[in-house]
């Protein structure tokens, strides 16, 4: 599958999980520091198949198969990162991620901070994320907000094939912690163009992904294609949406965020966690502060409701649809 | 009385003509029988997508029959994910099963007059059902019941810390506990020798201090004795036991995995040599105890019972959206009004 | 120290530390189902002695030392909760806390919910939380809001001695799982009186602690004493503020919250916690959408900084301080 | 060469006439009396409010010089909180010790030309820096290095799931990893038989199928041959292994416990009549390779290296408050510009 001789020159059509493990391939080709760790990922390719054919390339010296322990594979990838190697770690859902979360908490995102620059840990942890796939229980979580809230660790979520492969890049080269969310939702939906050449994405900016006066749609993740859709809808009824998508959730581009709402006066954001806490609090606060005297409505939150991802038969129902989003723009209109 | 030999591997299939309890075994033997052809038809819902992604328990039913057959009704269950056949004799009925595997919750409020009403259901993260199964022994012990719990978990789940902590505590506290581990070699394509290093699993138990046993997964008659020997040990407060019951998951993982990835055929092909349904039924024939006709009757009778199973589980009607809020709190809280108000204004429109 | 027969008929002067501990004698003495676990609570009494003279009055059954692992202390107190048990677990900082969470979160919070109403988990985990007592590392944290967007798990925080009693008496008996936190800083602060016999306090109200018209202040845990003193300031300078203290953070008494501010106009917010994605934002997001056309001024946000808690030679200058929160509020007022 | 006996405690200072190192137990005896020393002092600042909370090594003298002097260069060091001796050898002024107790920073920020560069910092959640051992001897065998990692923990470290998932992790992978255990009996107030029901802490590598060795942690030669032994293992890529360094806490848990509420003062007296140094001394005395004179000199040396190294502690400017942003990332976001902004006009008014 992977040959480095055949480095396409041009733009090729990839979903994002390819997009993914494209650029994994190419970030391990060019450096040889990086070594990928998780469970299944080596002869079995990930279970979603991110890692697929990357053992056979690199061989299992840089592509290891861990004991099963969410714990132990967060602290292998901080001490090895603190000793200059580049661990891309994967943790198969990020339902599983919690029992990593001490070693994100209490020293990846604080290595640095605390011997004052003398280690570092340059360590990325991807993780599957979200709901929409029809999972058991535990494999649809959203729980981005509780990562972006430790200072030092940054939360970079993709929501295309080709922001995948730019932002896993410049996480990959990144001197800082990163938490990688990946859209599972969008790792088969759509091939689209991805230039391998391209230089990575910043890691601290919001996309515009389509201009409008008249209010602003916020989101990340999966949730972008129903906030997309609802852009849609709403150009027929002759409301122009700008859309955002946030991208990285720490640290916030705050000052794109603040420039689109002071122009449009309405906010609608869009995130599939739970509404109480997410992530969507923070971009409200932002411009109930930064933004305040531009507002002419008030900042709506379209989300997931305050319980857990409900068994997958009720799914659908728990996941903020693009009606929800269009109902909440159109609200704001009348404002 | 059965004496467990260190970290001898048990078996008693090759020598039943002692054994007294052919009764139990050919009740063992229907168990099994029945679990296999609910597992076949569960696998077929999925593949018609009628199921969500499933865990099939092929290989795994000696090992869990033998806990459904030898706890107590006043014992405790705390399961991982591939224990149909002991949740099934612990009373849950074959429809809740598949409406968990549906992704409907209701699959997990097991019915009030039966052992499994107090039992955990499944648990999907794992090991995190062990420090539980340790608290709920420490509840046990605490209110001086006459009762034991018996917590299982997969070989990859003695790499997490739970297994660890969990069993060190059980030491420590002497705690009516019997962990049972499924050793079938593999944690979807991660094989045992890359799991640990250890001499046996059973030699974990060196790290707590408990006692540490192992047994052939696939002999029916070796794991009764076993259990029944560790769970009457916990109950009369003689503390905890670490169980190896060596298998080989026959299934793909999940209905979601693809093991030919990761396995080789000839590898899977020996192991059916030993799977545990045949071998007991080979062993209940040469003892006169089970025949042809016997056979036919009861796979019938497994069909008629799945069957009307999954009747159930496809008639019933499905939740309602509310439902999402209403048992997360004993009361709602006042503060998640509104949101009861949108989903129940969702209810009845499959697009809002 | 604890003797059933001389339960005092009035208000007796407690610190915090104090009130923890009576709360918890008496909710031993009067259900016998309550038993508490943790690290060095038994014969040690606790580290800073919320449990001192239990053990001597319960028993061991009933006040267990458990092995040192976070993790299993939470199993352990799930395990005991679904069974009917009323386990009170401490965990000895807050900063110890993160092995815990994937029991609470994948496990305590939803327990209820996924049986269905079969099996609850009425647990209680007590932490000691915050800085200002010039504690080693990873004894000063905040972390509050990675808790409070928990779907399931009740998160209270008293900031008095009578607070403290109440709020721990009515955890206790709540059948929903709860985290109790601590602000260790005022543990001897003060004593105050607090009246044994009093009924337990609601666990989803804010407590308005002052009332004023022109600003709103609205803070939690120790932070309170700032935000108390800031008041006192400001009403020298003639501005009347209304301090508010959260009190309990999920569930969210929005009600009391958006009446104040929308009496007031203007909101400041403190807490200890970093600033991005800590429970402030939530905060401000509610008022950025059930007040904001009641919103005179900029919402305000004083908190921490983006970085965790410094070692404690400059805790002082990262958390809020009183002149902080006046030269917020005194901003406020210019609009 | 030494052999360790499966479990048995291993010890030196009873039959030393064969031991050829003298010197290195001379040296080794020096590194233990300065260690108490600064020991001493510290204690003193705290109570004096010149530090904050310690943890002192009273006890622990004879294990952290042998990890100190076993180590290599090359090796990697990965401390829990009672190390200082080891810290100190590997090359970290004794002032930056004393900064990292007195809550600064720049207490880890280790000289850059020591052995000690490369080193964690101390690590007070406990057992969370075994995993990242684990991580850091797996960069060490992927890169071919001729090192190998030691890591420490106390006996209450051994109860938390980390300190298990990194054995079995360095026995899978055979990673070049020693975890030497400093059992001193309790972990504040909760004593061993409460930790584990194991027969000894060592036999938890039976958990991982990696070797376990048990040594008295108050004697330094014995020490020395065990760490020597298990590093030169690793090293050679010959596995991990768990080394349990039997000692005796003889200082209150840190400066904010007060011991005397859960342990007896007997149990104390008789422990110190163990205590690593005076052992060490009398055997050196007897063999003739130190006396009376040069104990006084090396005392008066020890007051005067402390007494430095307080002076370069209290006499360092303090750090600016920006400082707690600017080590963060490793180059500040543009969006805390504003935080940092505020930050620094605090600087200089202690009131804002
Ligand atoms: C904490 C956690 N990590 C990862 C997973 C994903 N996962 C599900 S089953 C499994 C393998 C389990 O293997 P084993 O314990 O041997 O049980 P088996 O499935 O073989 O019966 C993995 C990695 C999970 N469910 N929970
Ligand atoms: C994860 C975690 N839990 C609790 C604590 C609080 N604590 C600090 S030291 C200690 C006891 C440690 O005992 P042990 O491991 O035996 O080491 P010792 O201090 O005896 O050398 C505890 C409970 C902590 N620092 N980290
Ligand atoms: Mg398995
Ligand atoms: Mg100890």
């Amino acid at each position: 599958m992977h040959n480095a001789q055949q480095r396409p020159q041009h733009a090729l059509p990839l979903n994002l999980v390819e997009a993914i493990n494209r650029a994994l391939f190419q970030a391990m080709s060019d450096d040889h520091r990086v070594v990928l760790l998780g469970e299944d990922i080596a002869t079995n390719g990930g279970v979603f198949r991110a890692t697929e054919g990357l053992k056979a390339h690199f061989g299992l010296r840089r592509v290891m198969d861990t004991p099963l322990a969410e714990n132990l594979i967060a602290g292998l990838s901080v001490g090895m990162a603190s000793q200059g190697l580049k661990p891309v770690a994967e943790i198969q859902f990020m339902g599983f991620i919690y029992a990593a979360l001490e070693q994100l908490i209490s020293h990846a995102a604080r290595l640095r901070h605390r011997t004052r620059g003398r280690l570092s840990c340059p360590l990325v942890i991807r993780a599957p994320f979200g709901g929409g796939i029809h999972a058991p229980e535990h494999h649809s979580e959203s729980t981005e907000a509780l990562f972006a809230h430790v200072p030092g660790l940054r939360v970079v979520i993709p929501s295309s094939p080709s922001r995948a492969y730019g932002l896993l890049r410049a996480a990959i080269s990144c001197p800082d912690p990163v938490l990688f969310l990946e859209p599972k939702r969008l790792y088969r939906l759509q091939r689209l163009p991805v230039d391998l050449d391209d230089a990575p994405l910043p890691l601290d900016r919001c996309f515009t992904l389509r201009p409008g006066e008249d209010i602003t749609l916020i989101s990340w993740g999966a949730m972008i294609h129903e906030t997309l859709a609802a852009a849609d809808h709403l150009a027929q009824a002759g409301i122009k949406a700008e859309v955002i998508d946030v991208a990285t959730l720490n640290p916030l581009d705050r000052d794109t965020l603040v420039a689109s709402v002071s122009k449009t006066g309405r906010a609608v954001i869009v995130h599939e966690a739970p509404f109480t806490g997410g992530f969507g609090a923070e971009i409200a606060a932002t411009l109930a502060s930064d933004a305040l005297m531009q507002l002419r409505a008030p900042v709506t939150r379209v989300t997931g409701y305050d319980t857990p991802m409900p068994y997958f038969a009720m799914e659908r129902e728990y996941m903020p649809s693009v009606e929800r989003i269009v109902a909440a723009a159109k609200q704001q209109m009348e404002y | 009385m059965f004496m467990p030999e260190p970290y001898q591997i048990h078996q008693r299939l090759d020598a039943l003509a002692d054994c007294p309890h052919w009764q139990r075994l050919t009740e063992g033997y229907r168990n099994m029988q029945l679990i296999r052809t609910f597992d076949k038809k569960a696998v077929n819902l999925q593949r018609t997508g009628q199921l969500g992604t499933y865990a099939s328990c092929l290989g795994a039913e000696a090992i869990a029959t033998a806990g459904g057959m030898a706890l107590a009704r006043e014992d405790y269950f705390v399961p991982y994910y591939r224990d149909h056949a002991t949740q099934y004799l612990r009373g849950v009925p074959l429809y809740q099963i598949l409406q968990y595997w549906g992704g409907d919750e209701r699959g997990n409020a097991f019915p009030a007059d039966t052992p499994a009403s107090r039992d955990l259901p499944n648990c999907v993260p794992i090991a995190t059902q062990l420090p539980q199964a340790a608290g709920i022994a420490t509840k046990a012990k605490l209110t001086h019941e006459h009762a034991a719990v018996l917590a299982t978990c997969g070989d990859g789940g003695t790499s997490r810390g739970d297994f660890y902590e969990t069993l060190n505590v059980a030491g420590v506290w002497q705690l009516p506990l019997v962990v049972m581990v499924n050793n079938n070699q593999w944690a979807i394509s991660v094989p045992g020798q890359l799991q640990t290093a250890s001499r046996s699993i059973a030699h974990k138990a060196e790290a707590a201090g408990i006692e540490g046993i192992r047994v052939d997964g696939n002999d029916l008659p070796a794991l009764l004795e076993v259990l029944d020997y560790a769970l009457d040990k916990a109950r009369h407060g003689k503390g905890a036991t670490l169980v190896e019951a060596i298998s080989y998951r026959l299934s793909d993982h999940t209905t979601a995995d693809d093991a030919s990835r990761y396995r080789k055929a000839s590898e899977l092909h020996t192991a059916w040599q030993h799977e545990p349904i045949a071998r007991l039924r080979h062993a209940l024939v040469n003892a006169r105890q089970w025949d042809a006709e016997q056979e036919t009757q009861w796979q019938q009778h497994c069909r008629d019972v799945v069957d009307d199973a999954v009747k159930t589980y496809l008639e019933h009607p499905p939740q309602v959206p509310a439902d999402m809020l209403d048992h997360l709190y004993a009361t709602l809280p006042a503060s998640l009004g509104r949101q009861r108000q949108t989903l129940s204004r969702q209810q009845g429109d499959p697009h809002a």
